[in-house]
């Protein structure tokens, strides 16, 4: 593997993102599985950054799921993303930041069909002021949150107070990336890096202090497939999806898989303990899982935070194994705590993956 | 094992590296004129069996090529070995032999 | 319409139109920007379908540069002027030459393999362009190429960089698919041992030899042919290569692993090309190939009086027709010469 | 007669995703669909570009086209910039328009899912909410998400959330306003009349079935077409 020819292809795909003055939209998935991390994503940007995110109550859905599960039609969906985009409109911003990788292709496809075709955007303006009497300014800038947080990796690595190395060897931390294919399949020149060699992960994982593996089947989809995963019957594919990606990284031993999309952490974390359960196979030695991470998890990790307060604890595949390697502390007694301590109970163990290591 | 309701799905893709080329290998020896097919699918279009079965003689062949092996005994025995196919083989491949060959080899492998 | 024909590259083309002008009385300038004539033809190693030496071919050009020819390399071209028919050809280093007509013959370049992102090229180890391939057989060094291969598997992979509206090459390259042909015989005759899968939408034997070529690479070399364009290729950690295509005909997906990955790279419009075309106010298609006044019968003249093309600035073309289109441009450089010098006469004896 | 084509080339999606196929291959290569099902994104471009009635029709009532995950791998790599898997779109749309879908058993499967996501887009503003994820719907979820599900409010308000609460933040409760637009986007748009569609053609479907179908999740109907999974779909059919 030569590393220049990545970096010169990094070269062909730098996009511009915006530096301050967000319009912040959430995500679908990502609020369920891993509301710490949209929390973490505003705490440093708020916090840490002194960044101006601006969150409108009334904003929505973009309907993408629906639209991907083919229940909502184009005109809805297109007009879904209109009202978002008057939000936005109507706070003063320009700069549109969303925090799912579906929306984020919804809405560069979206722009883009307007593009091509005036008359559809003409349709769609007509139809939300009839259907909320709202108009619309198209952003000046749209990025996925994580491009922000690749736009500031080196302010946080300056402020980090861990890296990613076993703090015990030295030496860098195995890392894995999953980009999600909304992201840059559909429009290689939205994304940081491009289809192909994404480099929006990888650039802060170089930062951060880990050493980024490549692997075989690194662009495979993790299976989602929308109607794939929401219905029962056809979950046998979107597992099987993800085992494939286990199956071709598991010989590089990494020490971790770093996430960019909502979905893909929640798939890549859960079908571990599914596959554990059906074939009583584990993935990282040991019995233990590949701990999943998603990117805003991760910068909080370097900056410090409280495992906890990220939402490291609401993950299927135990986090303890990458925390120790960091030395990051933490407090095993205070993992399944309410926010005042209060007794929450514990989740049962797993059978085959190893859930509780200080039991094991 | 915990039962979810659904299985994990196998893989359909030609994994060439795992596949079985023992077959083709003995068959090749055995009828090296196939190698010089070039799929154009003649054969398949004047079969005589294509034409009441699902029967693909150019498919067959090329799933032998990959190592695909796995359900071609139920394949051949739909084939009458009239002949046709070779009679309209542009590249004079010897087709009727690919399957009696396939029978061989199939048996001996015990597939 | 008395001074000399300035020929701008020194390749397969200028070399053979150089020889036919002036073998006709007609002085030459031919111009090379490279230290070297002969083009293209310094890179390759055997050519097919003959498998005869490259170098051999080049010797039977360079037999046709006479006295009439003045050779001029390093000529790096910094300006054009058009006075009426009168073309003065200015050099960055000062030179400057003055000709009664133009043919440009700056050939092409070949496809950059990188912007395949998906084939790693200039990315995974084990990687190659064919254009590569051939400096290695030239060279004798294939042993350093092939050494260290386990199961010597190899890919050759049609069609990278044509037929391809992502890189923008919507054409055919045309020479590839034998290429590949040629390469793959070559290499068992190496390694007969090893196994070699060549990944084709459609194999384009055009011309004479081709398909028996095709033919002999089954029969008697058994390379094997899968119809299907290569979608990825990514690196294993011992750097052999899992490559993803299509089996077409059995409709499947399919992956496999090869020990190295010859990429079959085509023609682009040479940059050069591209250049000196501007200067000349010479238009290009679509596809960035020269404009020839008619696809037909005036294959080798352009919008311009006086300026003529040959070779692959017109498109993907092999030797053997980059031969007979240069005589053929000689031709119609030295009729155009004629008919002026006959509108010149008759002008003068109206005076 | 309807034209099945001429249908299709009026969608955004089709007249984006259709251009000339050249048969490569190389969608269905990486298609993940086509690693796992009877699936392959060329063949549904050649099916339409041969624009030949009878085929697109069977493809309209197949589940072929329930396979796709739209991932739209194959639109990076197409060399013709095809994009097989808005094509898909395409040919869902018009298979839930002309009530195709309940032929296929994956196509009956829209149903469950306008029932879960299209309802909760309408109800909570988003497409999935955390109370009506259940753990025996979901077994994957696993341990972690029984203890979350149990405890929903105690790990929402320890990471954060603002569940179920006015004002901005993670989980909130969508002003009635809000939520009144999103509907009102349904009507205009024809959003509505496909949910309406969905239910029309699956409540005939059900009846000739001989199956119940209520209102909700708990009824034969959606039992059925959420679990059903035939083992024609798999390769162990083939072996």
């Amino acid at each position: 593997m030569k590393i220049e020819g990545k970096q010169m292809i990094w070269k062909e795909y730098q996009k511009e993102i915006a530096s301050d003055n967000f319009f912040y939209v959430r995500s679908c998935v990502r609020q369920n599985f891993f509301p710490g991390s949209e929390k973490t994503f505003l705490r440093i940007m708020r916090d840490e950054l002194q960044k101006d995110v601006f969150e409108n109550a009334s904003h929505t859905t973009c309907s993408g799921i629906g639209y991907h599960s083919d229940i909502v039609p184009i005109e809805t969906t297109m007009t879904m993303i209109a009202r978002q985009f008057a939000l936005m409109t109507e706070a003063g911003k320009e700069n549109f930041t969303t925090s799912c990788i579906t929306s984020f292709g919804l809405y560069n496809e979206v722009l883009e069909t307007w593009h091509h075709f005036p008359d559809v955007e003409e349709r769609v303006r007509q139809n939300l002021l009839k259907a909320t009497g709202r108009s619309f300014n198209k952003p000046k800038n749209i990025s996925h949150a994580s491009d922000v947080i690749f736009h500031f990796r080196k302010e946080i690595a300056d402020r980090g107070k861990f890296t990613l190395t076993d703090h015990r060897t030295g030496k860098p931390l195995r890392v894995v990336e999953h980009i999600g294919c909304h992201y840059s399949k559909m429009f290689p020149s939205k994304g940081v890096g491009g289809a192909e060699y994404p480099y929006v992960l990888a650039g802060m994982i170089e930062d951060w202090g880990g050493e980024v593996i490549d692997y075989p089947e690194r662009r495979h989809c993790c299976g989602f497939g929308f109607r794939q995963y929401l219905v029962k019957a056809n979950r046998g594919y979107s597992i099987a999806c993800s085992k494939k990606k286990f199956e071709s990284m598991e010989s590089y031993s990494p020490d971790m898989i770093l996430t960019n999309c909502p979905g893909c952490p929640m798939f890549l974390d859960r079908w571990q303990y599914a596959i554990s359960e059906m074939e009583g196979k584990t993935y990282g030695g040991n019995g233990q899982g590949i701990p999943v991470l998603t990117y805003e998890e991760l910068a909080g990790l370097v900056l410090g935070y409280n495992p906890w307060d990220l939402g490291l604890q609401v993950h299927q595949v135990p986090v303890e194994p990458l925390l120790d390697k960091m030395g990051v502390p933490y407090d095993p007694g205070m993992k399944f705590k309410g926010a005042n301590g209060e007794d929450l109970g514990m989740p049962e163990a797993p059978s085959y993956l190893n859930f509780y290591p200080e039991t094991a | 094992m915990k039962d979810f309701g659904y299985s994990i799905n196998k893989d359909k893709q030609i994994d060439f590296d795992d596949n079985n080329k023992e077959v083709m290998n003995k068959v090749l020896r055995m009828e090296p004129s196939l190698q010089v097919c070039i799929a154009c699918g003649s054969c398949t279009a004047t079969c005589s069996a294509g034409q009441f079965t699902g029967f693909n003689i150019r498919r067959v062949h090329t799933f032998l090529r990959r190592g695909e092996v796995r359900f071609l005994k139920k394949e051949i025995m739909k084939c009458m070995f009239c002949g046709k196919c070779q009679l309209v083989c542009p590249r004079g491949v010897n087709l009727r032999n690919l399957i009696l060959a396939l029978h061989n080899s199939l048996e001996i492998n015990g597939l | 319409m008395n001074k000399p024909v300035v020929i701008i590259g020194g390749g397969i083309a200028g070399m053979e139109a150089a020889a036919c002008i002036s073998a006709k009385g007609r002085e030459v300038i031919l111009l090379e920007k490279t230290g070297q004539l002969g083009g293209h033809l310094l890179q390759w190693d055997r050519l097919f379908p003959t498998r005869r030496k490259s170098s051999e071919v080049l010797r039977h050009l360079e037999k046709g540069m006479n006295d009439g020819i003045s050779v001029h390399l390093e000529a790096e071209i910094s300006g054009i002027e058009n006075n009426n028919g009168v073309f003065i050809v200015k050099l960055s280093d000062g030179r400057e030459f003055e000709g009664s007509a133009l043919l440009l013959s700056t050939g092409y370049s070949v496809f950059d393999a990188r912007k395949k992102e998906e084939y790693g090229y200039g990315i995974y180890d084990n990687v190659i362009t064919s254009a590569e391939l051939e400096e290695f057989f030239r060279n004798n060094r294939q042993e350093n190429l092939l050494k260290g291969i386990k199961s010597k598997r190899i890919g050759i992979v049609h069609c990278v960089g044509s037929r391809d509206e992502k890189v923008g090459n919507l054409y055919c390259s045309k020479v590839c698919c034998i290429t590949g042909v040629k390469q793959a015989i070559e290499i068992k005759e190496l390694l007969p041992e090893s196994e070699i899968y060549c990944f084709y939408m459609d194999l384009r034997m055009f011309d004479r030899h081709f398909e028996e070529m095709y033919y002999e690479a089954q029969q008697k070399w058994g390379i094997h042919f899968i119809r299907g364009r290569m979608s990825e290729a990514a690196e294993n950690a011992d750097h052999t290569l899992v490559v993803k295509v299509e089996d077409t005909l059995t409709g499947l997906p399919l992956k496999m692993t090869v020990d190295i990955l010859i990429l079959l790279v085509g023609f682009i419009p040479s940059p050069e090309t591209a250049r000196l075309a501007g200067m000349l106010g010479i238009d290009s298609g679509e596809d960035g190939f020269l404009i020839v006044e008619d696809e037909h019968f005036a294959s080798n003249s352009t919008s311009i009086p006086g300026v003529f093309i040959s070779g692959a600035v017109k498109g993907p073309v092999c030797i053997e027709h980059t031969i007979t289109d240069a005589r053929a441009a000689a031709l119609q450089v030295l009729s155009y010469l004629d008919s002026e010098i006959a509108k010149w006469r008759n002008s003068e004896t109206v005076k | 007669m309807t034209n099945l084509y001429q249908q299709l080339s009026q969608d955004i999606r089709f007249i984006e995703g259709m251009k000339a196929c050249l048969n490569c291959g190389t969608c269905t290569a990486i298609c993940p669909a086509a690693e796992f099902y009877d699936y392959q994104p060329r063949k549904i471009v050649d099916t339409l570009q041969s624009k030949d009635e009878a085929a697109i029709e069977a493809l309209l009532k197949s589940d072929t086209i329930w396979y796709c995950g739209e991932c739209m791998s194959c639109m990076t790599r197409c060399p013709r910039g095809n994009a097989p898997g808005m094509l898909i779109i395409a040919l869902r749309s018009l298979s839930q328009e002309l009530g195709y879908f309940v032929e296929s058993e994956k196509g009956r499967q829209q149903l469950a899912v306008k029932r879960t996501v299209g309802e909760w887009i309408l109800k909570y503003g988003y497409c999935l909410y955390p109370s009506q994820i259940s753990p025996e719907n979901h077994p994957e979820q696993g341990p972690i998400w029984e203890w979350e599900h149990k405890n929903i409010e105690g790990v929402m308000n320890r990471l954060g959330a603002n569940y179920e609460k006015t004002g901005p933040g993670i989980l909130r409760k969508i002003p009635q306003e809000a939520l009144d637009e999103i509907r009102a986007i349904f009507e205009v748009t024809g959003g509505m009349d496909r949910y309406d569609k969905i239910e029309e053609f699956s409540r005939m479907k059900a009846a000739e079935m001989g199956l119940d179908l209520k209102e909700g999740m708990d009824n034969d109907y959606i039992r059925h077409i959420y679990t059903t999974n035939s083992p024609k779909h798999s390769r162990d059919h083939e072996d």
